[in-house]
């Protein structure tokens, strides 16, 4: 059997995840260093959604993000040395320290930035979307967002615009019911379908299980079919949970601004048992070959962080660099 | 120096032309707005556009100013420039965040991998009951942020080079249009024909005192340096056109050769392009300068709506001349003209409402 | 029979309206004498929703509007004279001439502010209502919009809010199908209706004929009632039609911007013709009658134009008056 | 004068003193934004607030900063006043019009029949990463707009008393809080205290230098004067406390005691309160000025996230010192220290990320 990732599609979604949650892992046990100088929003619990909808996007599709992105930009192919070596502030980093966690990116692979500000890169994206459509461009663009997100009257606009100009644009929604601490039903009516809100705005729609990577990517993989022959706009809502805190790498649930039955409900749907579960019957797939993945990507992950903690800094007379282009 | 054989257009029409050539040599950019293609296409100046280039190029626009700039920032990260509009500056207040917090640092907070070649114009607003919400000019606050470019052309060619430096700019450019200036009439060279962003041009050569202006308190500075040459007071007058970057090297030579400095601005003067041209100028030349240095703009309140309290709101070319005998210790004073028509409109052209 | 406007709830309709058009009909005649200095935006053609919705106000409740608001301000029951002497410039206008026609207000009558930012009054009527709730008053607070306010985003955050703190709102939405001079379809996806999308945000809503002024007061008491009772924030929305230029005191169609026989269409449901077939056979109603009010109201408007044209300018050293309280 | 009978709190529970204290006084007030009521509460500054006064008086709000800002603007024309507040002032960006464009306008444009008291709490952060988005101050542009006032206090008996007048002030206040200074300590007076806006405050006597400075870049200059006193230099340190409107009194006796000045902002240079400053002194107090004024703030670029980058990115009381050295001319300078924990920190109390 070859080593690393799986050519099989069910195994490499089952790869993709724990890969992203072994990253995740390893950040929040060496966050409390102190080396990794900046907010960091982990996406622990949330990988089903993250690889299954960038699984179904090509490396030439785009893909915008939020201050939670670290699995979009790892599940889209984003460098993971890379994308270290920026939580480290270092020259290295994808954006050359500038930008940390908050502001990934990497253009070999599409992923052309996330941003802090909740909503900022949701226009974005639908630009993105209608530079590739005047360019004759057969590109998709993926924006990723949360359920806060939809609170930003930017996002209606947005939404709007990419119907009016029927725009090749999937909007990718995790709602993991929380922004930061808050949870939905205080921000948001009670009992509203985020995707029926969506339908009533134009879009095409449809709300699933983030937490079932298979389906994700089967949706996704249609909707973007679709999207890219022509069909405009869509936005697909994926239920999923945020295991961490909102931003930093302790959990949390000692604050109770969850209900534990809610929790644990979540975490027994972890979406790597998940699939792993559904994996059983599979030839390529054995607590054997699990154990190898754990400890190859253990390997690069152990790699990637020694990249980025021997990286260089950036040099302090490049401070004021890249104002201006 | 114009080019006395190129042919003469208003600035709204050089704004049109200089989209038009634009358009012609980048087969992707786009231009739209609420009103791209509507009967008045934004003062005349996208006329034409839209048949020429069709619905995918040059199109109207919800009225949704914060995703519609930020959309313009997606596409040129798509390699697709843009110039959008805004009928009033007010209105883009709207957009603060896209402007901001993305267009001014993408280039910058990605360690400079892609940048926002967008341009977007604000259009100003004066008189005729443009009230408090029609009027501002806020270009101080597009100065005082890092990574945006912003220019304030005053006249048909500069209006029209300025905007093609602009839109093949590789940053984000705030444009802003003074209403009363786009029947300002000059010689406009055609075709490709651009004008360098950052640099200040020296209208007028003279001695005595450097006034610094920019929009339409640029023709009042010129107006007030005919006024005050029949009391042999020598002016150079600066127009700024880029108030961000600023040309301070023009600045600065003119303020040593005259030791004396009246800024003026089209805007409110706390924390103004005036205020920093005063304080560079008191940081840098303290030694050179004559006598203290000083600035003329708007009064700090907003712009009521009334014609009556209109009246003298804005430095005039009278005010200027007057600031500057007071600077020289001279005793003479203009009289603010009646003028031959309303204080509130630029002209006979001007037929209200907007 | 007695003079000036009429009790019986019906012919009072009518008679608002006809005021209202008369009002705007002097505005338009007189403007090009350059004395009203002030961009306008009249509302003719649009009276029925205007008077039908402001009669199923109490003088009482709350109410802010648009750049278009002359009728809302007349209908709510604002003050003719100080309006006009508002266009006029003058110190006795309803904001002491620092507002003009896109900055009306009458607290005497709640009608709290209009101002000429598309959709910034709307989080204001949003909080006014909050502002009431908490303070246990029994008021409504209307919000009167326009189709283009439906696109800013702070529409969709402000419906949202009060969705999620049940405040005392209604949405008034006069659709007269364009912004300016841009089409809706070219602003909102085509097909799209309005009152289905504001459901879809949370609130209750409807859609009606906005130039029947019987069926907007109806409809629209019915739904000040239920908001008063606790029943929620409401939008209706209105079809009506603008019939001269979107600002100024001219015709426009000689621009084509709108179908001949649009306009035609329209201006044969003039709403105050279509309520004057209504009243055929009410007793109180004839041509007589309708020749009464017309001079009793071109006596009122003469005056109150002799008053605004009479009214002192506000002295120029109370110019940078009001700036703080 | 600290009244030193009173109970030391910190600036957090200073701001959360005040609130109630408001909340007490006024059984209308309302308190709102996103985490007020959450575990955290706004870094513990509205602790205990939402279980004493209720979710009607107290309640988290959706993401939606421009509708948030219009509601508190209708609230208080309802007589319902409101301290709301933003984690970030960069998310602010999104209300800008609502601020603009109604709040500081609504008094003028209607004539002064209706004023708008409402606060808006903004916290300004730095270091730890905060990055380009995250640590943005942008009290210039607020102190541009007439009809604003703009407050940004420095010490715990400031913010409370502060943000009580602020509250109780019939006009919008911008309330700006540098997250580094919410764990200074200081003596704060107990139930309705009241610390006047628009006064400055004169921390330090000194007759050689005036320095200005605002928030977090009050202690640095304190630290500073503290120093070149070892020189033998001695310096009028003043916090502007308010910086719309300006307590220009207050800054103009100084300087013309002093005859120098180093105006500090924690903002960027360009068109800022430290240039409207330097643009008074020069225009009004020319014949005074011994040397040069000078300003000293954020360098002319976005804070970028990394450790590295951030190292002396701001003005520090050694680089504070070494610029007044420079204006005396004088041959000494101070090295910035190491310190002895890392520069992106306030203190071991900031336990990372924000
Ligand atoms: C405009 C703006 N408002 C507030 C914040 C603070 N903030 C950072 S992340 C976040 C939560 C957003 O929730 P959601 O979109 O659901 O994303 P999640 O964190 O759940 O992934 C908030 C409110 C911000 N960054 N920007
Ligand atoms: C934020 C903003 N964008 C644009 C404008 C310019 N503008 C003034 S009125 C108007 C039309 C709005 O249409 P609608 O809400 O349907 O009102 P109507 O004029 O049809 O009554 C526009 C776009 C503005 N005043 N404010
Ligand atoms: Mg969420
Ligand atoms: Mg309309």
């Amino acid at each position: 059997m070859t080593a690393g990732r799986p050519n099989d599609p069910s195994l490499k979604l089952l790869y993709d995840m724990l890969r992203i949650r072994m990253v995740e892992e390893a950040i929040a046990r060496e966050y409390p260093k102190g080396e990794m100088r900046c907010p960091v929003h982990l996406s622990i619990g949330q990988e089903g959604a993250a690889v299954g909808i960038a699984s179904a996007l090509e490396t030439t599709d785009l893909a915008v993000s939020t201050h939670r992105a670290h699995a979009h930009y790892l599940a889209k192919g984003g460098d993971l040395k890379r994308f270290l070596a920026e939580l480290f502030g270092k020259d290295a980093g994808c954006s050359r320290g500038r930008g940390g966690s908050m502001h990934l990116i990497d253009l070999s692979v599409g992923f052309e930035g996330s941003t802090a500000i909740v909503g900022s890169t949701l226009p974005v994206g639908v630009g993105l979307a209608m530079g590739s459509k005047i360019r004759g461009e057969k590109t998709v663009t993926c924006i990723f967002l949360g359920d806060g997100a939809i609170e930003e009257g930017v996002f209606y606009e947005s939404a709007n615009f990419a119907v009016v100009r029927n725009l090749p644009v999937l909007f990718a929604c995790e709602n993991n019911s929380y922004s930061v601490y808050s949870p939905i039903n205080v921000r948001q009516p009670k009992g509203r379908k985020i995707h029926e809100l969506v339908r009533a705005i134009g879009l095409k729609t449809s709300s699933h299980d983030g937490n079932d990577v298979g389906g994700v990517t089967a949706v996704t993989r249609a909707a973007v079919a679709e999207i890219r022959a022509g069909g405009g706009p869509m936005l697909l809502e994926f239920a999923t949970y945020r295991w961490l805190e909102h931003c930093g790498p302790y959990p949390d649930d000692n604050l109770g601004y969850r209900p534990e039955a809610e929790v644990a409900a979540w975490k027994a749907r972890d979406p790597i048992v998940v699939a792993s579960a559904q994996l059983a019957d599979h030839p390529g797939f054995s607590a054997d070959v699990m154990a190898r993945w754990r400890s190859e990507i253990e390997a690069e992950v152990d790699a990637a962080f020694a990249f980025a903690r021997a990286a260089a800094w950036p040099a302090q007379t490049t401070r004021a660099d890249f104002v201006y282009a | 120096m114009p080019d006395t054989s190129a042919p003469q257009l208003t600035f709204v029409d050089a704004v049109r032309d200089g989209i038009d050539v634009a358009m012609q040599l980048d087969p992707h950019m786009v231009c739209y707005g609420l009103g791209a293609d509507d009967p008045k296409r934004i003062f005349g100046s996208m006329s034409g556009l839209a048949e020429k280039y069709g619905n995918t190029r040059v199109f109207d626009a919800p009225t949704s100013e914060a995703a519609m700039t930020g959309i313009a920032i997606g596409a040129a990260l798509r390699g697709v420039r843009s110039v959008t509009v805004h009928q009033r500056l007010d209105f883009f207040l709207l957009a603060m965040d896209q402007l901001i917090n993305n267009a001014a640092k993408w280039h910058f907070m990605f360690g400079g991998q892609r940048s926002v070649p967008i341009v977007i114009r604000l259009i100003l607003g004066r008189g005729w009951g443009q009230g408090p919400t029609h009027s501002q000019s806020l270009h101080s606050w597009f100065a005082h942020v890092p990574g945006l470019k912003v220019v304030m052309p005053t006249n048909a060619a500069d209006a029209k080079g300025l905007l093609m430096s602009a839109i093949f700019d590789p940053n984000p450019v705030v444009f802003m249009e003074h209403r009363w200036l786009h029947q300002a009439v000059s010689n406009v060279p055609v075709g490709d024909y651009r004008v360098p962003l950052g640099r200040a041009h020296v209208l007028r050569q003279g001695g005595d005192i450097t006034l610094t202006a920019m929009s339409f308190l640029v023709p009042e500075a010129l107006r007030a340096a005919t006024m005050l040459e029949g009391l042999g007071i020598k002016c150079d007058v600066i127009d700024l056109c880029t108030v961000r970057p600023l040309d301070w090297e023009t600045v600065s030579k003119s303020i040593l050769k005259t030791g004396r400095l009246l800024a003026l601005d089209s805007g409110w003067l706390t924390c103004s392009v005036a205020s920093e041209i005063v304080a560079l100028a008191c940081e840098r030349h303290f030694r050179s300068l004559r006598c203290a240095p000083r600035r003329a703009g708007m009064p700090d309140h907003p712009e009521p709506t009334s014609f009556e309290l209109t009246k003298g709101l804005h430095p005039s070319a009278e005010s200027i001349a007057n600031d500057v005998c007071d600077m020289l210790e001279l005793p003479q004073r203009f009289e603010i003209a009646a003028g031959s028509g309303p204080h509130d409109v630029p002209g006979a052209w001007f037929k209200g409402p907007f």
